[in-house]
C-alpha cells in the first residue's frame, strides 16, 4: 500500500509501453485487462483510504531537485481520490466499449498513456510535475482525435492542442511566479502544494497569479469565451476520444480550480467571484441554447457540457462546504453521464455513419433497449432526482444561493434549458415514426456495448439514490480547505464572506 | 406499523421494476394483474396506516441518510400523518382502479407491459411525494412523477403530438420547479433544514418578507404542477396520453400535488395572508377562465382537462384562503368523481376507436347503459347536486370564499359553478343522449369488458357517498390542520347553498333543454367569443408566437451568428494573424548570407536602442 | 588624459567598421576578416576595461576570444577551401540553400 | 602625455587599416591591411599594460592567424580584384552608423555600474605576465584546458577539410546539389 499511488500513475504507462510488444490480435484484451486492473487499484485505494482522515494520505515524497525545490510528491485526499476512480473507471469503460479497428494497437496505447497523465493529475503534489501531466494529456488526446477522428481531426486537433496549450503556458508563467513568492517569503524554493498552502500571498499578487492559473483553467474547463475548441474536438474525435475528453480531461480543469485557485488566492477568488459566477450563468444559457440549436446529436451533448461545467464552477465558486462538495460530486456525476452519452451516440454511430438528428427517428421502436439506456442517461443530464445528475447540481445550486440568489436563479434557467434541448433531441430522433428506411433494419445494443453502458446505468442509480459514501469523504476534505481559506484570507472582506457562505440564517 | 408504511411505499416500485423486466416483450395478461394487485396491496396497507393514524397518531420513520454535505442533511424520510394517510389513501384507491381498468383498456395495445411499469412508477413517485418528511423528498416525488408523467403522456411516442405533449408538460413543470427550488434554497438558508417538523418550528422567527418569499416560490412550484395559469396550456395537451393516464395522472393525483403541497405548507401561508389571497384570486380567476374554455370544446377528454383545470381552482382558492382541511376533502371527492369521469370516457373512446369529437357521437345510451349511469353520476357529483361528493367539498369552498368577505372570489365560483354543471350536462348529453350521429360515421359502439364497469363501481360509490363523511373527515384532518371557523349566520348559510345549487340545476337543466333540441345554432360558432374560447384564447398560439419561435430563431442566431461568426471567428483569426505573418515574414529567409547578416544588425541595433531607452527598475 | 571612454569609444568605431565589412562584403574570405575587426574590437574593450577597473577577468576573456578566433579561422578556412574546391566560387550570393 | 600621443597614433592607424580591409577590393591589400591592423592593436595593449596579451596579440594574429589566411589566400585566385556585388549599400551603411553612434551613445553615457568591485584586483608587485599566469592556472585552469582541445580539434578538422582532394565529392553533398537543382 506503500507504494500505491505511484503504482497507480505508472502502471498504465508501463503497461502501454509493454504493449508495443503484444501482437495486434490480442491488444484489446490486453488494453481491457490493464485498465481493469488499474480500475481495480484505484478501488483497493479507496477500500485503503481513511474517510476520516481530510489531509493526504498515501504520501510519497522524494526530493527530485531540493535545491529548485522540486520534488516527487504523490498524495490523495477526499477531493482527489473520486476523480481518480472515475478516471480509469472510465478508461476501463471507454476501452471495453472500443469498437475501432483501425491501428487498433497504438490507439490502446495512446489511450493507456492518457490515463497516466489523467491519474497524475489527479495525485500529484508538486506543481511541477502537475504541470508536466497536465501539458502531457494533451499529447495523447492529439493523437486520438488526429489519428482516428472524422473529416475534420486535424483542424480539430491542432485546435484542441494549441488552444488548451496556450492557456497552460500562461499558467506556467503563474507558477514559477507563486515558486518565486514562496522563495522570498521563506528563503527556499518549494514547489510543492502542501508548503504553498501555507503562504499568504499579497493581495496584489493574487489577483494576477488568480487570472494566470484562471486562464490555464478556464480554457481547459472550458468556460465562455474560450469554449469554441471544445465543440470540434467533440465533433471529430472517436468515440472513445471524446468519453475520455468529455469525462476526465474536462475535470481536469475544474479540479484545478478547487485544488489551487481556491486554497491559494482566496482573496483573489473573493474578489473575481462575481464576474466568475457571470461568466457561469452565460455559459450555462448560451451553451444550452446553442445545444438545442444544434443538427449534429455529438453536438448537443459537446454544448451541453459546456452548460453543466458552467454549474460545477459556480458551485466551486459558492465558497461554502454544500456548493464545493456539490460541484466535485456533479464533476463525477457529468463525466459518468456524459461518458455514457457520448457512447451512445458512438453506438449510433457505428450503425449509421451518421449523428445527424433529421437522419434518426422513431429509433425507439427499432432499438427499445437502446432508447431505455439513453432515455436513463437522459434524465440524469437533465438532473432528476434519484439519478446521479441531481445530487451535485442541487448542492452546487444550493451553495451558491447563500452567495446570490438572482444568479442562481439564472443558473438555474439551465435546468429548464437543458430540460428543453435533451427532451426536443430525444423526441427527435426517437420518437415518431421511422422515416428513414436504413433505420428499420437497425441492430439493438450488442453485449459488448451492453456490458460498457450497464454498469454506467448502474451507477446512475446507485449514486443517486446513495451518494453519502462520496458526499462525506468529499466534504471532509472540502471543509479543511475552506478553513485554510479561511485562515490564509488576507482581507477582511473575504474572512466576512467566507464566514457568511458557511453559516445559516438572514438569506434574502 | 412500519411495515404497512413500507409496504405501501414499496409494493408499486417492485411492480414497476418486475414489470420493467418484460417490457419490450409482447402483451402479457400476468403483468397487468400482478401489477394491480401489487397495487392492490398498497392501497390495503395505506388503509391500514388510515386507521392507525387515527387510533396511534403519527407515525414517522427515518429509512437512510441521503445527503449529507456541510450542514445540509437531507434524509429519505416517511411521515404518516393525517394529511398524509389521507393523500395515500386517494392515490392508492384510484390507482388500484385505474390499473384494473387498464388491463382493459390497454388490452391490445403491444406496449402492454410497458404501460404498466410506468403506471406503477408513477404511483410510487406520487407515494414518495406524499409520504416524504421534508421538502427535498417531496421534491423527488415532485421530479418523479414529472417522469412519469412525461413517460405517459407520450407512451404512443410515435405519434408526434403525443411526443410534443409530453415535452410540454415536462417543460412546463421544470419552469415551474425552478421556483420550487428557489424556494427550497431560501428555506435551507434561513432554517438550516429541510424538514417539515423544523422548518415549521422556526417558521415564526423568520422576517416575515423571507416567509412571504417562500411562500411564493412555493407556490410557483405548485402553479407548474396544478396546471394553474399561465402554466395551464400543457395538461389539456396532455389528453394525447391514454385514458387511464389521465384519470389517474391528470385528474386524480398528480395535477393535485400543487394543492397538497400548499395545504403541507399551511403553517406556511397561514402566516401570509396575503399571498394566500393572491393563490385564491389565481385560483378563482382558474376556476372561471377554465370552466369558460370546457363550454365550448368538442374534444371529449379536453373538456374533463378543463374541468379538473377548473376544480383545482377552486381548491386553490380554499387551501388559498386558509380553509386547508376543505382544499383537502375537495381534492379528495374530486379524485373519486373526476376519474370516473375519465374512465367512463375511455370506455366512451374504446366503443368509438378513440374517436374523441362528441359531436360524432350522441345517443350512446343504448349502447353503454352503464357507462352511461357512471359518468352520469360522475357529472351530478361535478355539479354539486346533493347528495352527492362534489355538493359538500365544493358548497364548502364557495362558503369559505364568502366568510372571508371576499364576495368578489365568491361570485366567480358562484358563476364557476353554474357553468360546471352545463359543461358537465353538455358532454353528457352530446355523447349519450340526442342524435345518433355516430352512425353517420359508422361506428359501432359496444360497452366495455365487464370486469372494467365493476372496477369503476368503488368509483361510482365514493362519488355519491364520500361527501357524507365530511364531518368524520374535518375531525380527523385538523387533528393537524389548522381549523377553520366559519362565521356565517344559519339563515345566510342556507341561502347560500340554496343559491349555488340553484344555479347548479339551472346550469344542467339549461344543458339539457339546449342539447335536446339539438343544441345551439351554427351561428353561435362565428361569435367571437366562442372563436376566443375554443382557441383556448389563443394562449397557446401566444406562447407558440412569441416564445418557441424566438427562442429557436434566438438560438440559431447564437450558434450561427455569436459562437461561429464571434467567438471562434475571433479564435481563428488569431491564428490566422499568426499564421500570415509567417507566410509573411517568410521571405525574409532568403537564404543569402548577407541578408542575414543584415536582419542580424538590424536586431543588434533594436536591442541597443532597447538598452539605451529601456531601464529595468534596479 | 586617457579615460575609459576613450577606448571604449574606439571600440565601439572599430566595432562599426567591422559590422560595414559585415554586411558590405559578400566575398567569403573577406567576410572573415570582417569578423576578426569584430573580435578585436571588442578585445580592446575588454582589456581598457580590465585596466581601469584593476581587475584581470577582462584579460582573460580577450585571451579566450583569440582562442576562439584561432579556431574559427582553423576550421572557416577548412569549410571555405572545400566550398571553393566544390563551387569554384566563395561568392555569398552562391550560398542560398537556407531559403525559407 | 606619451600615452596620449600613443593612443591616438594608434587609433588613427587601427581605424585606417580596417577601413582598407573593408573597403579594398583586393583581397592581399586586405589582408597586409588586417595583418597591420592587428600588430596596432597590440600596440594598445602595451598600453593598457597587458603585456603579455599584447605578445599574444602578435604572435597569435599577425603569426598564425594571418600566416593561415596567407596559406588559405594560395587556393584562391588573389592577384584579381575582387567582384562583389553589392546590393542597397545604403542600408548597410546606414545600419552600421545607426549602430556606431548607438554604441557610442551607451558607452558615453554614465555608467550604471560604477561601483563595481574588482574580483581578480591586481596586486601590488606583481607583474602582469605572472598575474595573467596566477589567473590561468587557478580560475580558468578548465577552460584554458578546454580552449587547448578546442583549439586542437579545430585543428585536426581544419587539416581534414583542407585536405580533401580535389575532384573527391562526399555522396551527401551530390545529393544536396541536385537536390538544389531540382528545386530551382
Amino acid at each position: 500500500m506503500e507504494h500505491i499511488l505511484s503504482l497507480l500513475v505508472f502502471f498504465p504507462a508501463v503497461a502501454g509501453l509493454l504493449g508495443f510488444l503484444v501482437a495486434k490480435e490480442s491488444i484489446r484484451a490486453y488494453g481491457i485487462s490493464v485498465s481493469v486492473i488499474e480500475f481495480c487499484l484505484s478501488l483497493i485505494l479507496w477500500i485503503g483510504f481513511d474517510s476520516a482522515n481530510a489531509g493526504y494520505q498515501f504520501v510519497e515524497y522524494y526530493a527530485f531537485i531540493p535545491s529548485y525545490g522540486m520534488s516527487y510528491y504523490l498524495g490523495v485526499d477526499g477531493i482527489s481520490l473520486f476523480l481518480v476512480i472515475l478516471s480509469t473507471f472510465i478508461t476501463m469503460i471507454a476501452l471495453i466499449g472500443l469498437s475501432i479497428e483501425k491501428d487498433i494497437k497504438n490507439l490502446i496505447i495512446s489511450v493507456l498513456f492518457l490515463e497516466m497523465t489523467m491519474v497524475g493529475v489527479f495525485l500529484i503534489l508538486d506543481v511541477i510535475w502537475f504541470y508536466a501531466f497536465w501539458e502531457l494529456s494533451l499529447v495523447p488526446m492529439l493523437y486520438i482525435i488526429g489519428g482516428w477522428g472524422g473529416e475534420r481531426r486535424m483542424y480539430a486537433a491542432i485546435k484542441f492542442f494549441l488552444y488548451t496549450f496556450a492557456g497552460s503556458v500562461l499558467m506556467l508563467v503563474g507558477i514559477l511566479y507563486m515558486g518565486f513568492l514562496y522563495y522570498e517569503a521563506t528563503g527556499i524554493w518549494s514547489f510543492a502544494l502542501p508548503d504553498w498552502y501555507l503562504l499568504q500571498v499579497p493581495f496584489k499578487a493574487q489577483l494576477w497569479l488568480f487570472g494566470a492559473f484562471f486562464l490555464g483553467f478556464a480554457i481547459k474547463v472550458p468556460m465562455f469565451p474560450f469554449h469554441t475548441w471544445l465543440p470540434y474536438a467533440h465533433g471529430q474525435a472517436p468515440t472513445i476520444g471524446s468519453v475520455i475528453l468529455a469525462a476526465v480531461l474536462l475535470k481536469m480543469g475544474s479540479y484545478g480550480f478547487v485544488r489551487f485557485s481556491l486554497p491559494l488566492f482566496p482573496d483573489a477568488t473573493v474578489y473575481f467571484l462575481i464576474p466568475v459566477a457571470i461568466i457561469c450563468i452565460i455559459m450555462v444559457i448560451y451553451a444550452a441554447m446553442i445545444a438545442y440549436a444544434q443538427e449534429d446529436m455529438k453536438q448537443v451533448i459537446a454544448y451541453s457540457s459546456i452548460s453543466h461545467m458552467g454549474i460545477v464552477i459556480l458551485g466551486t465558486f459558492a465558497m461554502n462546504a454544500e456548493g464545493i462538495t456539490g460541484s466535485i460530486f456533479l464533476m463525477l456525476s457529468h463525466g459518468i453521464v456524459s461518458g455514457a452519452l457520448f457512447m451512445l451516440v458512438g453506438v449510433i454511430y457505428d450503425r449509421r455513419h451518421t449523428k445527424m438528428i433529421r437522419d434518426f427517428g422513431g429509433l425507439a421502436q427499432v432499438m427499445p433497449n437502446f432508447a431505455t439506456v439513453y432515455g436513463i442517461m437522459l434524465m440524469a443530464s437533465v438532473g432528476l432526482p434519484l439519478t446521479v445528475g441531481f445530487v451535485g447540481e442541487f448542492l452546487s445550486l444550493v451553495g451558491f444561493y447563500r452567495i446570490s440568489w438572482i444568479l442562481t436563479l439564472l443558473a438555474g434557467t439551465g435546468i429548464i434549458l437543458g430540460a428543453v434541448y435533451m427532451l426536443v433531441l430525444y423526441k427527435k430522433s426517437f420518437f415518431g415514426q421511422v422515416v428513414h428506411e436504413e433505420n428499420r433494419s437497425l441492430k439493438d445494443l450488442n453485449a459488448k456495448e451492453l456490458s460498457a453502458l450497464i454498469p454506467l446505468v448502474l451507477l446512475v442509480a446507485i449514486l443517486g439514490i446513495y451518494p453519502k459514501p462520496l458526499l462525506s469523504t468529499i466534504d471532509m476534505s472540502v471543509q479543511k480547505m475552506l478553513v485554510l481559506m479561511d485562515q490564509k484570507a488576507i482581507e477582511p472582506a473575504t474572512k466576512e464572506l467566507i464566514m457568511k457562505a458557511n453559516s445559516i440564517g438572514g438569506t434574502h | 406499523m412500519e411495515k404497512y408504511l413500507y409496504t405501501a411505499l414499496f409494493a408499486p416500485l417492485v411492480s414497476s421494476l418486475f414489470v420493467a423486466l418484460f417490457a419490450s416483450r409482447p402483451k402479457m395478461l400476468f403483468t397487468g394483474v400482478i401489477a394491480s394487485i401489487l397495487i392492490a396491496i398498497s392501497m390495503v396497507s395505506s388503509f391500514v396506516l388510515l386507521i392507525d393514524v387515527n387510533t396511534h397518531g403519527a407515525l414517522h420513520v427515518n429509512m437512510m441518510d441521503w445527503i449529507v454535505a456541510g450542514n445540509l442533511y437531507i434524509p429519505f424520510g416517511f411521515v404518516v400523518d393525517e394529511v398524509s394517510v389521507i393523500m395515500m389513501v386517494t392515490v392508492t384507491l384510484v390507482s388500484t382502479v385505474v390499473h384494473i381498468y387498464s388491463i382493459g383498456y390497454m388490452d391490445h395495445d403491444k406496449s402492454f407491459n410497458r404501460f404498466f411499469s410506468y403506471l406503477s412508477a408513477f404511483v410510487f413517485s406520487m407515494m414518495i411525494l406524499v409520504m416524504s418528511d421534508n421538502f427535498v423528498g417531496l421534491f423527488i416525488g415532485w421530479e418523479g412523477v414529472g417522469l412519469c408523467s412525461w413517460l405517459l403522456i407520450g407512451f404512443w411516442y410515435h405519434k408526434h403530438s403525443a411526443s410534443w405533449a409530453a415535452n410540454e408538460a415536462f417543460i412546463m413543470n421544470r419552469i415551474a420547479d425552478l421556483g420550487m427550488l428557489m424556494g427550497l434554497f431560501l428555506i435551507y438558508w434561513n432554517v438550516g433544514s429541510l424538514q417539515y417538523e423544523e422548518v415549521f418550528a422556526t417558521l415564526k422567527d423568520l422576517d416575515s418578507v423571507v416567509v412571504a418569499t417562500i411562500g411564493i416560490f412555493l407556490f410557483i412550484g405548485a402553479m407548474g404542477k396544478s396546471a394553474q395559469f399561465p402554466l395551464h396550456t400543457w395538461l389539456a395537451d396532455a389528453m394525447e396520453g391514454p385514458t387511464p393516464v389521465s384519470a389517474l395522472i391528470h385528474a386524480a393525483t398528480m395535477v393535485t400535488a400543487g394543492v397538497y403541497l400548499v395545504i403541507r405548507c399551511g403553517e406556511l401561508y397561514s402566516m401570509i395572508p396575503d399571498v394566500g389571497f393572491a393563490i385564491a384570486s389565481l385560483g378563482a380567476f382558474v376556476a372561471l377562465f377554465a370552466a369558460s374554455m370546457a363550454l365550448v370544446n368538442n374534444d371529449l377528454k379536453r373538456i374533463i382537462a378543463y374541468s379538473t383545470l377548473s376544480q383545482l381552482g377552486y381548491m386553490f382558492v380554499a387551501a388559498g384562503l386558509g380553509a386547508y382541511w376543505i382544499a383537502l376533502f375537495h381534492l379528495m371527492t374530486h379524485a373519486f368523481f373526476k376519474s370516473l369521469l375519465f374512465l367512463g370516457a375511455g370506455n366512451v373512446m374504446h366503443a368509438m376507436h378513440d374517436e374523441l369529437n362528441i359531436k360524432k357521437m350522441g345517443g350512446l345510451y343504448g349502447s353503454m347503459k352503464a357507462t352511461a349511469i357512471l359518468m352520469s353520476v360522475a357529472s351530478v357529483a361535478l355539479a354539486g347536486i346533493y347528495p352527492l361528493a362534489g355538493f359538500f367539498s365544493k358548497d364548502k369552498i364557495l362558503e369559505v370564499a364568502f366568510n372571508e368577505g371576499a364576495y368578489f372570489l365568491w361570485f366567480a365560483l358562484f358563476i364557476g359553478a353554474g357553468l360546471t354543471a352545463f359543461y358537465s350536462f353538455r358532454l353528457v348529453m352530446l355523447v349519450f343522449f340526442g342524435e345518433k350521429e355516430y352512425i353517420k360515421h359508422g361506428f359501432h359502439p359496444h360497452e366495455a369488458q365487464p370486469f372494467v364497469i365493476y372496477a369503476l363501481l368503488p368509483l361510482g360509490l365514493l362519488a355519491v357517498i364520500a361527501g357524507w363523511f365530511e364531518h368524520q373527515f374535518e375531525g380527523f384532518t385538523t387533528r393537524l390542520l389548522a381549523r377553520y371557523e366559519i362565521h356565517i349566520s344559519h339563515g345566510i348559510e342556507i341561502v347560500l347553498i340554496g343559491a349555488t345549487l340553484c344555479i347548479a340545476v339551472g346550469g344542467i337543466a339549461f344543458a339539457i333543454y339546449k342539447y335536446q333540441r339539438g343544441g345551439f345554432s351554427k351561428t353561435w360558432e362565428e361569435g367571437f367569443f366562442y372563436k376566443l374560447l375554443s382557441n383556448q384564447y389563443y394562449i397557446p398560439k401566444v406562447y407558440e408566437l412569441y416564445i418557441m419561435r424566438p427562442f429557436t430563431m434566438l438560438s440559431q442566431f447564437v450558434w450561427q451568428k455569436i459562437d461561429m461568426k464571434v467567438v471562434d471567428f475571433t479564435v481563428d483569426s488569431i491564428a490566422r494573424t499568426i499564421y500570415k505573418t509567417g507566410e509573411k515574414s517568410r521571405k525574409m529567409q532568403s537564404g543569402n548570407l548577407s541578408d542575414m547578416l543584415r536582419w542580424m544588425v538590424v536586431g543588434m541595433v533594436v536591442l541597443l536602442v532597447l538598452a539605451l531607452f529601456y531601464r529595468p527598475m534596479a | 588624459m586617457i579615460t575609459l571612454t576613450h577606448y571604449l569609444i574606439l571600440t565601439g568605431l572599430l566595432f562599426a567598421i567591422g559590422l560595414v565589412g559585415v554586411m558590405r562584403r559578400t566575398n567569403l574570405l573577406m567576410l572573415f576578416f570582417s569578423t576578426e575587426i569584430l573580435l578585436n574590437a571588442v578585445n580592446i574593450g575588454f582589456v581598457a576595461v580590465s585596466k581601469y577597473y584593476g581587475d584581470f577577468t577582462g584579460q582573460m576573456f580577450a585571451f579566450f576570444i583569440i582562442a576562439v578566433a584561432a579556431s574559427e579561422v582553423a576550421v572557416g578556412l577548412g569549410l571555405l577551401i572545400l566550398w571553393y574546391k566544390r563551387n569554384g566560387s566563395v561568392d555569398l550570393n552562391s550560398l542560398q540553400m537556407m531559403k525559407g | 602625455m606619451y600615452e596620449v600621443i600613443a593612443f591616438y597614433i594608434f587609433s588613427i592607424l587601427t581605424v585606417g587599416m580596417f577601413g582598407i580591409v573593408v573597403m579594398s577590393k583586393n583581397a592581399l591589400y586586405a589582408m597586409s591591411a588586417l595583418a597591420g591592423g592587428m600588430i596596432f592593436i597590440s600596440g594598445f595593449f602595451f598600453i593598457l599594460d597587458a603585456e603579455f596579451l599584447g605578445v599574444v596579440q602578435i604572435v597569435v594574429y599577425s603569426g598564425a592567424i594571418m600566416a593561415l589566411y596567407a596559406f588559405g589566400m594560395m587556393f584562391f585566385d588573389t592577384t584579381r580584384d575582387v567582384s562583389e556585388k553589392m546590393r542597397s549599400k545604403k542600408i548597410a551603411y546606414t545600419l552600421s552608423i545607426i549602430s556606431a553612434v548607438l554604441i557610442v551613445a551607451i558607452l558615453c553615457m554614465p555608467l550604471v555600474s560604477e561601483s563595481i568591485e574588482a574580483s581578480y584586483p591586481a596586486m601590488e608587485n606583481v607583474g602582469n605576465i605572472q598575474m595573467v599566469g596566477l589567473i590561468l592556472f587557478t580560475k580558468y585552469l578548465v577552460p584554458f584546458e578546454l580552449a587547448a582541445i578546442m583549439l586542437l580539434v579545430a585543428m585536426i578538422s581544419g587539416i581534414v577539410l583542407a585536405s580533401k582532394k580535389m575532384d573527391e565529392h562526399l555522396a551527401i553533398e551530390e545529393d544536396e546539389c541536385e537536390m538544389l537543382k531540382e528545386g530551382k
